[in-house]
């Protein structure tokens, strides 16, 4: 095993590492910025290192830094975390030339998977399905329709140069091919000097649905089933569940069967997802691969027993898997709600201020990954997420009951987060149905914001009626 | 719980209310607090406290030396920044821009840069710190006298370690 | 209590209120508060006190009763029950001795035991308390007069639930 | 399923019951003293009936009050947790008489149970192994020679009218057998007026292991594996480990067969759990069965992953068993530590009082069982234990490691803990080899404690020092 491992990051995911490092024998430090100086992974390393200011630029990102400190603490190597430099190359890059184990892929597979034109020419190359599409640039309407026809309508026409929606159109059918395309060309034109656009296919009702892989340095790749995470708001993932509710076995296989060829193509080493969109067909395309451990990887280890983290870790050490795919079985159902310091009431405005009071749920089946504390001060420089809520279950029936107790469990004070609307999800019938999409967030969430406000408006002025109750039967 | 802690909650209840004054009297505690603002004080008493504080409440520091009331246990618990002395108050620290290993002189043979007692023109180098192989000088910001090499040459120091304690000359 | 923790509620309560200042005294805790703002300070005073500044009071509460300088903290520990009215200071709770369900009269058709304003001698019967199917009357520990019947008939009482208000004679 | 319980308990347990009744749409009722209004359980539960005064005998053992509290909430069935009712046979009757199902065994099989002579004979003609004696007085010192010559040297000789130790001889030989008896004989004679005694083996260097149990109301009865539950002080359990390590497969197998066949000559029905003592010979012999759920039983559930508060929910509903005895698998390795309010440096004395602040630890593999909470009052009327912490690991080894952490991070101030101790016992070398006694408390405790002393003492002497360095510094 290693010996010692110095965290490059901060907040839960820093703890988790930390924590799995003393659950085997493995010392630590962490680098930490000014603003973390009172943090619970900096009084729970072995060794801390400040490294800079709360600006994440002139701390975190701080390669030269980190590395520095890794050397001068005699680290062997770097857990990146999430986020941060987790996906950079060129830090990989750097551990790699300094003599130093990046807990990860190497930089050429980080690289590969960060250049979103390049990986999915690897994919498809390896028989991964992607989207599917004219693959660059199309050169006249007519050419666009037949590519269009080819892959099936509906599809999307979009700028090569744009961005945010403009010069985007979606086509129905070949009667309406034409005139979208000239409309997305001319609107591309306009916005961006460039009228240049390409054709891809339009997953309708997109489900996010992605893959845990591990692979060691000797080629042996495994998966460890997939998680549903299609509940994001603005691309944030709130809540995610594994398995996926309602999949055929065959599309299992099919999906697991995809995402070991993927990590397989990019020679990847240590814990990686994969991730797809699927349409209401149940077919499912390529997005991208994620080099890194994940937020929401607790629900993977729930429901297949293998600790990601610890395996990372053995992986780096040089350690063949020991593991094989046939000793994963996906047992009971496991889901995570992400509590974040945002008040959901006023647009999910990051809201840092001091914990006042903490109380976090516990028992059988419920894990707590969290770094506040009573007193505990959230930074405005940071993510906003406060704390992760884990629970599993014999069923996803139980498990959705088992969080619904956790977070009534669960009392954070002092600042406003997202633990009613987590609840508020779980009474949602689209979520209990389990075949939610991506949609999800902006369909179903405005409603449960308005109930939430009734609920505390109402409150608040039950408490103002009962207080002056009061003083009248006084 | 000890007398600066509880010192402490007093003055952040305080600083979150919108109280004018507080005196407070309990065992380990005699504290008297007036918020500046603008509000003219009642003048002409004789049994004062409160009045004559004129820190404003913002700043922690400030309220904390605030002489004449009570907080006679500013050494207790765990005071992180003790309060300087009257001849630390003219020492500024000079501390480390990165992470790096301390070198207080260019080679190992060579004499140190710099000496505590020693007069340092603005500019001059006072230390190497080492980072990736790299040499950073780490220069005078001004005209200074050395008071106090905080460090052993060798040392590894960490972001805004202070490195020297100085003197502006 | 801790004094912390008696500044604390004393603190949240004068918060609460629109009390203009308050002082108390109480074993461990000696405090003067103050809301200034644009409220005028009283001048010229010898003994400042910001105090005798008399109590208006929409949402009263134990500090608010303060009226005069200092809470007595009789009603310390949980001030959860609002202090009583001068009337009611008389009435005695008549208590379930054990866990059943509370019947009113002897049977469904009859006549309730008692009622309120009635006056009841010592070892009448008030109520049946079911349990175990056994019925188990509840007498009157003293004369009494029945000021207000607590429960519904058929209602389920817990243990020391209150029963009866009652006024001793 | 369930509709409604009745929880005849308080603490921990109580919490225990209550979750696995929410995660699984149960609703509840708890029954408190005066004592306990204030506690989690009473907060959790959906309805709560006040019984009596804080003392358990006017309360949490008032029979009556709790069977009514029962009719007249409309609950189908009463979980007495462990301790209090748990093991009262009338209690059991009074349910059963009432229409009110008893989460447990059978009146009659608690009752065979409890009566330790009936239990022993029971067991003995079931076929399992009970440790060797006379059964039954012996009339001559001849007699008992015979017989002790039968089951093996060394045997105790103990005054049938006896207790604390007095009329009782240790034999080591033939030889010695004859002085000893009469000498316990005559002991016997003079302290309790009655010189009748009997021969039993004596277990050198025992160790506690016990077998869990579940049984269905069909006659379907599997065992969870087994607990190491030697490290006791004063017969009270202080840290359990499931498995018990360095154990043959070949004694495991035979341990499991005689815990099943206890069960099942009992009619054996819910949770339960058979108690041996182990030679150092590996030799085992039945000493009692806990006819309900025990504290320990998180180990267990670590490590086969199966949820014995859900299963015996689900029994008492009248299901068949859906586990069998094939899908258990025993998976890596489980250690429970108590956390108790005692001052380990005094005697162990009970220390109720407020818990100013606590801080429990999270993540991967560890698991809190606690009623506490920041301000939360430990009442001086109830059991000292304030927390359970539990861990599992891939090894032994790794739980060890994960304990250490888990202990380390957690933080309970305003009653001293029995923390510092458990660390202790996490480092010392006898627990570490795993092959410890029930001798294990009264022999290594000691040590331990005079260094957690020294520890406190020289803390304290540091802080003064320190204070004074700065004090001086200023």
């Amino acid at each position: 095993m290693l010996n010692k491992v110095l965290i490059a990051n901060r907040g839960e995911i820093a703890l988790r590492v930390i924590r799995e490092c003393m659950d085997n024998g493995i010392q630590t430090v962490i680098v930490y910025s000014e603003a973390d100086r009172d943090s619970l992974p900096v009084m729970m390393a072995d060794q801390s290192v400040c490294i800079g200011p709360a600006s994440p630029r002139e701390s975190y990102l701080q390669m030269d830094r980190i590395i520095t400190a890794a050397q001068l603490t005699g680290c062997e190597a770097i857990h990146p975390g999430f986020g941060f430099l987790s996906e950079n190359p060129k830090f990989a890059a750097m551990c790699e030339e300094n003599g130093l184990k990046f807990i990860g892929p190497s930089s050429s597979a980080i690289a590969d998977m960060g250049d979103k034109a390049k990986a999915k020419e690897m994919m498809k190359a390896a028989g991964v399905p992607v989207v599917p599409g004219s693959d660059g640039p199309v050169s006249s309407a007519e050419e666009g329709k037949k590519i269009a026809e080819e892959i099936g309508f509906p599809v999307l026409i979009k700028a090569s140069a744009g961005g945010g929606g403009r010069g985007m159109r979606r086509a129905d059918s070949a009667d309406e091919f034409i005139d979208a395309f000239q409309s997305a060309s001319m609107e591309a034109e306009s916005a961006f000097g460039d009228g240049t656009v390409y054709v891809e296919k339009l997953v309708v009702n997109p489900r996010h649905i992605e893959v845990q892989i591990l692979a060691d340095q000797f080629g042996n790749v495994i998966h460890l089933g997939e998680r549903n995470c299609s509940i994001q708001r603005r691309n944030q993932k709130m809540l995610e569940e594994a398995p996926c509710f309602g999949l055929d076995d065959s599309v299992r296989a099919d999906l697991y069967d995809a995402a070991v060829k993927a990590a397989k193509a990019c020679h990847y080493e240590s814990a990686g997802t994969v991730e797809f969109v699927m349409g209401s067909d149940n077919r499912f395309y390529f997005i991208e691969m994620n080099t890194r451990v994940q937020v929401e990887h607790p629900v993977t280890e729930m429901v297949t027993g293998v600790n990601i983290v610890y395996q990372q870790l053995r992986i780096a050490a040089g350690a063949p898997l020991n593991i094989e795919q046939k000793d994963i079985k996906i047992q009971g159902h496991a889901i995570e709600c992400r509590i974040c310091a945002e008040d959901a009431t006023n647009d999910f405005s990051p809201a840092p201020g001091k914990v006042d009071f903490v109380h976090f749920p516990g028992g059988n089946g419920v894990r707590v990954e969290s770094i506040i504390y009573n007193g505990a001060v959230i930074s405005p420089w940071y993510d906003s997420m406060v704390a992760k809520i884990i629970v599993q279950g014999n069923t996803r029936v139980q498990a959705v009951r088992r969080m619904r107790r956790a977070l009534a469990e669960t009392v954070i004070r002092g600042i406003p987060t997202t633990l009613d609307i987590q609840q508020a999800i779980l009474y949602n019938m689209q979520f209990l149905r389990g075949s939610y999409t991506t949609g999800f967030a902006e369909k179903e969430l405005p409603a449960m914001i308005r109930i939430l406000k009734a609920g505390t408006i109402a409150g608040e002025e039950k408490r103002k009626a009962d207080v002056q109750e009061e003083s009248t039967e006084d | 719980m000890e007398s600066m802690d509880m010192f402490k909650e007093v003055l952040s209840d305080f600083n979150h209310s919108d109280l004018v004054s507080l005196q407070v009297e309990m065992p380990g505690l005699k504290l008297s607090l007036t918020r500046g603002s603008a509000a003219p004080q009642p003048t002409g008493t004789a049994s004062v406290d409160p009045a004559n504080v004129s820190a404003p409440a913002a700043d922690t520091k400030a309220v904390a030396s605030a002489g004449a009331a009570a907080v006679s246990a500013q050494n207790s618990g765990e005071v992180k920044a003790p309060a300087k002395t009257e001849n630390e108050e003219h020492y500024e620290p000079i501390q480390c821009p990165l992470v790096g290993v301390f070198y207080s002189a260019a080679s190992p043979d060579a004499e140190p840069f710099v000496k505590e007692g020693q007069k340092v023109k603005e500019g001059d180098v006072l230390c190497i710190i080492e980072a990736m192989k790299a040499m950073n000088e780490l220069k005078a910001p001004y005209d200074l006298i050395v008071r106090k090499v905080c460090m052993e040459n060798g040392d590894m120091a960490e972001f805004h370690q202070v490195l020297f304690e100085v003197e502006k000359c």
